[in-house]
């Protein structure tokens, strides 16, 4: 690979570069912006997963030939985020279905209701 | 604290096992001294690296473990079918399921199937010892310490009452104060670090380690078993080690993330509990499956059937074990639609376990059946365990399992699968391996014996338990209406039809040590994989010359050839690490911190930890690079092992 | 040798045939001996499903047995039928991945449509309006409140046939579970939240329930009974109970909650009035007055404290 | 053990058991990720429940997680700049650009510390509610990994110094490397999950 033995690490510049654009613009559209909630959501994990991947694949060498490694340390990590999300959005889609959490004196709620309640979640 | 609340007090039988484990101490102080064998123990024993002694430090813990366990089950099934006598009351009856369970799961099952793993795997891939011995030496201490540390509960502080499962709110510091909870806890965590660093050591060793010319799909199935078992491991042990920090966190220093209070979600820990747990089952049910398909396919005389096929489903278990979680708490309340997308996932899993069952039984087909005793365990296993899966897919239907879940019948269930799969795999992998390990088979006949007895025992004792559970019996309680007593009796002649089985198990071990004759060659039962071309006892680096594989079951090619894995010729000095006692005073010192732990003694945790610590950055500083074993002395040992 | 292999085969050949003798006195076990609506759709599907499983069990032991009788070694068999280069069949594979594969598909079916008949009141009885009944638990009792009639029962229920009845369930301290075979299958009561499950009788009678999920000492015990009755008895025993039982106060229910095991009580009032364990204000309810109360380990003598919840 | 030593490529790579290790930490990695996701989840569904406690928008300082968030992306930079001069040969610009990481990280840990104090001020602790409490594991357990990570480091920059660059240093510098650049891709989880959208809802 290029970058290592050469003087200037470029492809570390660019990444760095990059990951400190990625995060302003994160900030700006949380903060600055004023799209709406959920859409500011989907918007800044998008960025932060751009900017894992920056991290795993700029700076990281997470596949070099060198290694003899082949493609395992990628597979490996996949994996890990495949489980991530399993976690993540699985706990979040077995915990608040059905019963939710916010439960009111009005048993006869819908989930869905309850739901919003709960993200809502002042009345409490 | 007062000296009469640290020591759990009375009660007979526990003062009954304080006394009888300080006598076992004192006696094998006693003898160890006598003997002369301190130095012994320490330099063979607790200090090597070697990963076939490491191997037999794992099996015989799990004995001493399955005995434990087993003792648990004997009183819970007196106590069961003799409701009226008190033998145990509520309290001591939750006591003995909890550690029941969690003790024969996480510290039984799992070491025994572990420890048969590093004898096997590296012998399998034809290297040398696994890719971090050190790393291998502190996680089977940490388990040691671990069991230790949960085992002691019983006489000192109390021990966990909450299930294996520990529920919380109930778990929880508010309704289970006191020491037990805290035992479970440490206890665990302990153990699972060592779990987990084996499971990355395995991947390691079996991605990199194995022989020249040995692909992917030519490596043996145990060793494939314990490659996805490895995976499993990888991405479900840090949610049990999480979920344990954080009950810990709750129970000692006052978070409220599964309480009642502070808005806490108690429901959360049954969550992360099964994330963990359902995958966990695989775990131990994964390398079982790789254990018979060795067997089967040895004493069938025949290469096993649909060996990809074989590799893919358990890739695909694996992939499915992390999608079913849910169908352990069906009863939640979580709604139609997560229950059906969970009770899809889950019977999904009966179609590549089905491909397994119709693979072996296609490796019978046109065989020549050999029935020795490992041969019969894995034969016992085939019919025993579809009871027990397809009871699972019952389960899995949710619809019914609003009426299964929490009875007998998922007692029943859980049974057929673990001791089936899980105890019959351990018991006919050691009987299998036993030659490798210790130079002599197990006496044929006696082990027959013990066999029917632990196999018949064991349909006595489970099956009889679906129908009680049908009859609306739940789990966990210590006594029962009356309709419920007749079952109940005959599961308790299984239970000690079990306990006979294992009693002449280990009577076995005993008379063959003494009597059977001592194995001449390394290749006892005309074996197809390569641990069976070393000789026997394995010198300690494995093989003087490491063969080049050329297909599937490496050592009947060999053998076909003419050709061994001692080439006179073509002899390499061989590097080799060196003995340590770093990882076993890490993990005692581990060990003293988790108990600091248990009992809120910040002090003494925080100074363990901070032994730990220096412990490690003494290891960092250690650049102990092993030794080369010279040619002369590879030489000597093959040709007295060889008998040349 | 020979003689083992008979006692093998004879064992085997007797489980099968022991699941179908039990199966066809199956009417003795309480959860498939229906009492009501529910209960009689889990049945259902619970026989649907072992047929399926029976068959399966029956081929692999055909198969199993068949292998393994006449593939042993046995001394002259030779090499007869000896091929040890067979080593798989991709049409085998398929056939045994896509047969379970369509069992699979066959057992979701019912299972999902049953799922969803199970979030709602059956359909036998859908003119009238079902029975609202708040099930609480709490170590180691149950609380039946009964707003419209504004009654309150401490372990035992009085139920109508024919109608539906709703449980609206929490728990004010651990997770517990409502369980009456004879009627249907059970649900968790949590504290903070409100579970809700549907069951229905349909033959008069006296039915056991209990909870079934462990928290505790004193969980064996926690048991409770069901007087399912005509609607006239029904309103009998509702009447008489609005009559003669005694008002539940705060302090007296209070009292209650802390852990321990209750005799059958009847109030004439419920606790709905102050407390809803249901919601996430009051989830913390029972754990904030009795908190000392669970410190305290309890010493049961043998589960029971004085007296015990049998009349 | 190890049969195929390199005589080219990187110096991390070329004994086996430098491969061995290397690829041993990766997996470990993707249980670290687990064990992250893990807490996430915590922290999600526990997200809202605050109890009587402060609700994370009246307490979170853009500005103090602004600059946290770049100290350790300079610092991954910095760490990235460090292998590169290794794999130059350069044991000195190894050890300079590893100090220079070192310390942006200790700058981290300090307004870490700092954050923790100010919201104890503020009334919210480990105890206040569910999702205070995931909320200090969370960043708590990030930083404890910093923490260790700098500590491991300090050892390494000792072995450096007296060993120079051999396989075995430069296959411990490589892992470390890969440690730290690891703990700034969950950090950057936490700046978007935890602060903005605890910000923003
Ligand atoms: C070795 C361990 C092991 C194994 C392998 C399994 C295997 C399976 N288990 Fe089991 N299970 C446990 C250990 C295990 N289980 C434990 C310990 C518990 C309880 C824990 C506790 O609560 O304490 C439990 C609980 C449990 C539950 C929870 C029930 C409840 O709490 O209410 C469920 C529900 O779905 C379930 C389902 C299954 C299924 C579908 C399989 C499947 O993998 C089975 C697949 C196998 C077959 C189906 C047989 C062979 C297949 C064929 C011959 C092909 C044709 C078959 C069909 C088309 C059906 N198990
Ligand atoms: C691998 C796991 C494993 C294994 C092998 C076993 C083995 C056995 N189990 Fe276990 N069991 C669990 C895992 C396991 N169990 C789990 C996870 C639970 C749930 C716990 C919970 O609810 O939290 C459970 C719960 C459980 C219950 C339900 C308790 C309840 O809910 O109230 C029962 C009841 O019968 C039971 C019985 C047995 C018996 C009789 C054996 C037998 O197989 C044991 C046989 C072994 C021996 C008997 C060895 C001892 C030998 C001797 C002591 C020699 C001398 C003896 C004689 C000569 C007689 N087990
Ligand atoms: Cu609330 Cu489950
Ligand atoms: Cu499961």
């Amino acid at each position: 690979m290029a970058g290592h033995t050469g003087r200037f690490p470029v492809k570390h510049v660019i990444g760095f570069i990059l990951s400190i654009a990625l995060t302003l613009l994160a900030l700006w559209a949380a903060l600055g912006s004023d799209l709406p909630t959920v859409w500011i959501i989907v918007s800044i994990m998008a960025l932060a997963i751009i900017q894992a991947g920056i991290q795993l694949f700029m700076f990281m060498h997470m596949i070099e030939s060198e290694s003899h490694n082949g493609h395992v340390p990628w597979n490996m990590i996949f994996h890990g985020l495949v489980l991530a999300a399993i976690v993540v959005a699985g706990s979040l889609f077995t915990m608040y279905s059905g019963h939710g959490s916010g439960g009111d004196h009005d048993g006869d709620m819908k989930h869905e209701q309850q739901q919003e309640q709960h993200e809502g979640h002042t009345e409490h | 604290m007062q000296l009469d609340e640290f020591f759990v007090t009375g009660e007979p039988l526990i003062y009954g096992a304080m006394v009888s484990i300080a006598l076992v101490t004192a006696a094998i102080i006693f003898i160890l001294t006598y003997f002369k064998k301190w130095g012994w123990l320490w330099r063979e024993w607790l200090t090597t690296v070697d990963h076939k002694k490491i191997g037999i430090m794992y099996i015989i813990s799990a004995l001493a473990m399955l005995f434990r366990g087993g003792m648990d089950a004997l009183m819970m099934r007196i106590q069961l079918a003799f409701p009226g006598m008190n033998f145990l009351n509520a309290q001591h009856y939750d006591e003995v399921f909890t550690t029941h369970g969690t003790v024969m799961i996480i510290f039984m099952a799992m070491p025994f199937l572990i420890g048969l793993m590093n004898i096997v795997v590296p012998l399998q891939i034809g290297a040398r010892d696994v890719a971090f011995p050190y790393l291998n030496a502190v996680s089977f201490w940490s388990f040691f310490f671990g069991a230790m540390l949960f085992n002691i509960s019983f006489v000192i502080g109390g021990s966990p009452d909450a299930g294996w499962t520990s529920y919380t709110p109930l778990a929880g510091a508010a309704m289970s104060p006191g020491p037990g909870q805290n035992f479970y806890l440490l206890g665990l965590q302990l153990s699972g670090i060592g779990t987990l660093a084996t499971g990355i050591n395995f991947m390691v060793t079996i991605l990199k380690m194995r022989a020249p010319g040995m692909k992917m799909f030519q490596m043996p199935i145990f060793s494939w078993s314990t490659l996805v078992t490895s995976f499993i491991i990888v991405f479900a042990f840090p949610i049990l080690t999480v979920a344990l920090a954080l009950m810990t966190i709750d129970r000692i220093f006052g978070s409220q993330f599964f309480t009642l209070t502070g808005e806490g979600m108690p429901m959360m820990w049954t969550n992360l509990f099964w994330m963990w747990g359902h995958p966990e089952v695989y775990i131990v049910v994964l390398p079982a499956f790789g254990i018979f398909s060795e067997i089967i396919s040895t004493f069938a005389r025949k290469q096993l059937f649909g060996y990809k096929a074989m590799v893919w489903s358990m890739i695909v278990i694996a992939g499915l074990s992390f999608l079913v979680w849910v169908h352990h708490f069906f009863t939640m309340g979580m709604g139609a639609f997560v229950n059906s997308v969970f009770s899809i996932s889950t019977m999904l899993i009966a179609v590549p376990t089905g491909v397994k069952i119709f693979n072996w039984l296609g490796t019978l087909y046109k065989g020549r059946i050999q029935l020795t005793t490992p041969m019969l365990w894995s034969l016992a296993f085939i019919p025993s365990f579809v009871i027990g899966g397809v009871t699972g897919v019952m389960l899995g239907m949710a619809a019914t399992d609003y009426q299964y879940h929490n009875s007998y019948f998922l007692v029943a269930h859980f049974h057929y699968v673990l001791i089936a799969g899980t105890v019959f795999a351990c018991f006919a992998g050691l009987v299998y391996w036993y030659p490798k390990m210790f130079g002599h088979k197990l006496n044929e006949r006696i082990g027959k014996w013990s066999l029917w007895f632990f196999v018949i025992g064991f349909h006595v004792c489970f099956f009889p338990q679906y129908f009680v559970g049908l009859d609306g019996m739940p789990r966990r309680v210590f006594t029962i209406i009356p309709e419920w007593m007749p079952l109940n009796v005959i599961s308790t002649v299984g239970a000690f039809g079990m306990g006979m089985g294992f009693a002449i198990f280990v009577y076995n071990i005993y008379y063959s040590l003494r009597y059977n004759e001592r194995e001449k060659s390394g290749d006892s039962w005309d074996g197809r994989t390569l641990e069976w071309a070393t000789p026997t006892p394995v010198p300690f680096y494995n093989f003087a010359t490491v063969p080049h594989v050329e297909g599937l079951d490496a050592y009947l090619i060999m053998k076909e050839k003419g050709q061994t894995t001692f080439d006179e010729a073509n002899l390499k000095p061989i590097h080799m690490p060196s003995n340590t006692g770093q990882p076993f005073i890490m993990m005692s010192i581990m060990f003293v911190a988790s108990f600091g732990l248990v009992f809120e003694w910040l002090w003494m945790a925080i100074a363990g930890l901070i032994g730990v610590i220096v412990m490690m950055a003494f290891r960092s500083f250690d650049y102990n690079d092993g030794f080369y074993v010279k040619v002369d002395e590879i030489k000597r040992t093959e040709r007295s092992a060889r008998g040349l | 040798m020979k003689h083992r292999k008979q006692h093998l085969m004879k064992w085997l050949s007797l489980l099968p045939l022991g699941l179908i003798l039990f199966l066809s006195g199956c009417s003795e076990l309480t959860v498939l001996d229906p009492k009501g609506p529910v209960a009689q759709n889990q049945k259902d599907l619970i026989m649907f499903s072992i047929i399926f499983m029976l068959l399966i069990v029956i081929v692999v032991f055909v198969l199993f047995t068949y292998m393994v009788v006449k593939y042993r070694d046995r001394p002259g068999r030779g090499n007869k039928d000896y091929d040890p280069s067979l080593h798989g069949n991709t049409r085998l594979e398929i056939l045994w991945t896509i047969i379970p594969l369509i069992i699979i598909v066959i057992l979701s079916v019912p299972n999902v449509q049953t799922l969803y008949e199970l979030e709602k009141p059956p359909e036998s009885t859908s003119n009238k309006d079902p029975l609202v009944i708040y099930a609480t638990s709490a170590d180691w009792k149950w609380f039946f409140s009964y707003p419209e009639q504004d009654i309150e029962t401490v372990n035992y229920l009085h139920i109508p046939t024919d109608r539906a009845i709703e449980f609206r369930m929490s728990s004010a301290d651990s997770m517990q579970a409502l369980w009456i075979p004879a009627l249907g299958g059970q649900k968790y009561t949590m504290a903070g939240m409100e579970t809700k499950l549907y069951l229905q009788a349909d033959e008069p009678g006296m039915y056991k329930g209990r909870n079934s999920n462990f928290n505790g000492e004193g969980f064996t015990e926690q048991t409770f009974e069901v007087h399912a009755e005509s609607e006239e008895a029904f309103s009998d025993w509702v009447n008489e109970s609005q009559n003669e039982a005694p008002d539940l106060t705060q302090d007296k229910y209070d009292e209650l909650l802390k852990p321990g095991l209750l005799n059958e009580m009847t109030f004439s009032s419920t606790h709905l009035q102050w407390v809803n364990h249901g919601t996430m204000a009051d989830k913390d309810y029972a754990i904030k007055r009795h908190r000392e109360a669970y410190k305290e380990l309890l010493h049961l003598e043998n589960g029971k404290e004085d007296g015990n919840n049998e009349h | 053990m190890s049969a195929h030593e390199l005589k080219s490529g990187p110096l991390e790579y070329r004994s086996s058991q430098g491969r061995m290790n290397i690829l041993g930490f990766w997996i470990f990695l993707a249980a670290e990720i687990v064990l992250f996701s893990t807490l996430f989840a915590t922290y999600a569904v526990l997200f809202g429940r605050t109890a009587n406690a402060p609700t994370p928008g009246e307490l979170f300082e853009p500005s103090t997680v602004l600059v946290m968030t770049f100290l350790l992306l300079i610092s991954s930079f910095t760490c990235g700049i460090a292998v590169h001069e290794m794999r130059r040969g350069s044991v000195k610009g190894l050890i300079t650009w590893l100090i220079i990481t070192l310390v942006l990280g200790l700058g981290f840990l300090g307004f870490e510390i700092y954050e923790f104090i100010h919201y104890t001020h503020e009334g919210v602790t480990l105890q206040s509610s569910a999702y205070w409490s995931s909320f200090f594991i969370l960043t708590g357990t990030h930083g404890l990994h910093v923490t260790l990570g700098i500590g491991w480091a300090i050892l390494l920059l000792i072995q450096l110094a007296k060993r120079g660059l051999t396989p075995v240093t430069s296959r411990k510098v490589f892992i470390i490397s890969l440690y730290w650049h690891f703990l700034d891709v969950i950090w950057i989880f936490i700046f978007t999950s935890v602060y903005l959208i605890g910000m923003v809802v």
